[in-house]
């Protein structure tokens, strides 16, 4: 089997949401997805590491964030972690609509986006020991069966 | 005086915001283009082949389409 | 001052080359250089990093590459690192036309060009362990000088 990967960290600074987005993006276009499936990847990097961010490291902007990311064939396998504050209930915080932030306008729909977009959403998290996000998904499916 | 020269400069040079931008117009245009054609939504190979540039190159263009204009960062920083 | 990092890794494949360079390319367009910087910093990285698979790792594509870029102000480090077979003698192998793979066309004007387009290229590498190669450019510094 034919498995590529890479990984990368950087600061927990929200400019650096775009860098995450483009690098995972242009790592995942060797398995030559669909734009729209590019657009899906880009959106649950950006979810998950704004999650990281602003819950995981309650914006203080001197922390790392580490992205891991393996393709093999024509799957991605994904992996977002932060050193962070951690999830106290992962079930419940995965729930539609739940954000321990309303003050900030969060919509709660984050988690929700991320199992909508990937085959597999798996979270990780431990209270005072952050947060692993560990997604899949496979792509050139629906090309596949249009053919 | 420094920051309106700065202006005139950095409007008349080819920054890389700027040419990005430029890039991102004719991947959208390309994308549209061909989803016509194909009926269903392009794969970036098959823009990146079209416009003869790496796919990661159209990643790149994209995502600096939607950021904020530098002149913007330049005047008003 | 304004300061901001990112490292990541990344198999030693020729496909990642492309990879490589956009994701330093996408970093360092936070620092908005002209497109001829960003094409300068783009051959740097293609150079170093087909050093590190071509020389460094004899083509194997399992091993590791890393690289560290920090901004800050106006100026850009690059750091790109392997742990492959490393260099016996540097300073022969940076001059100009000199290579050890004459038999793959190879035209020995890698350490040059990243000498040329960077204004300070440092190589630290210890055969068995590993090349190092450290890179430092200031931008926008023509434009100053063209007033
Ligand atoms: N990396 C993380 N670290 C700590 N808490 C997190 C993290 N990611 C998510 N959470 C928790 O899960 C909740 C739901 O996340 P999400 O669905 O993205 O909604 P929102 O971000 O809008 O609050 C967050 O409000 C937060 O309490
Ligand atoms: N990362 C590296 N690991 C081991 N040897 C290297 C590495 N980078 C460069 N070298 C050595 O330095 C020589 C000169 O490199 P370069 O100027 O890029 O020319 P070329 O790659 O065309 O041979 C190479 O031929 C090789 O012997
Ligand atoms: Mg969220
Ligand atoms: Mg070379």
């Amino acid at each position: 089997m034919n498995t590529n990967m890479m990984r990368f960290s950087f600061s927990s600074q929200s400019r650096n949401e775009a860098f995450a987005r483009v690098t995972v993006a242009s790592f995942v276009s060797q398995l030559d997805p669909t734009m729209d499936e590019l657009t899906e990847i880009k959106t649950v990097v950006s979810e998950a590491v704004t999650n990281s961010i602003i819950h995981g490291y309650n914006s203080d902007p001197d922390q790392m964030i580490t992205i891991i990311c393996a393709l093999s064939d024509d799957e991605v396998e994904l992996i977002i972690q932060d050193e962070g504050v951690g999830i106290p209930d992962v079930e419940e915080a995965m729930e539609p609509l739940y954000t321990s932030k309303p003050d900030l306008e969060r919509s709660g729909m984050g988690f929700t986006i991320m199992e909508n977009f990937m085959d597999h959403v798996y979270v990780h998290s431990r209270e005072g020991e952050g947060t692993t996000v560990t997604m899949n998904k496979q792509f050139n499916r629906s090309k596949a069966m249009s053919q | 005086i420094g920051e309106i020269q700065r202006f005139i400069r950095d409007d008349g040079s080819l920054k890389v915001s700027r040419s990005l931008k430029e890039t991102a117009n004719k991947v959208r245009k390309k994308k549209e283009e061909l989803t016509k054609e194909l009926n269903r939504v392009p794969t970036i190979q098959e823009i990146a082949k079209e416009l003869e540039l790496s796919p990661e190159d159209i990643v790149h263009a994209e995502e600096a389409a939607k950021l904020p204009h530098s002149i913007h960062e330049t005047v008003f920083e």
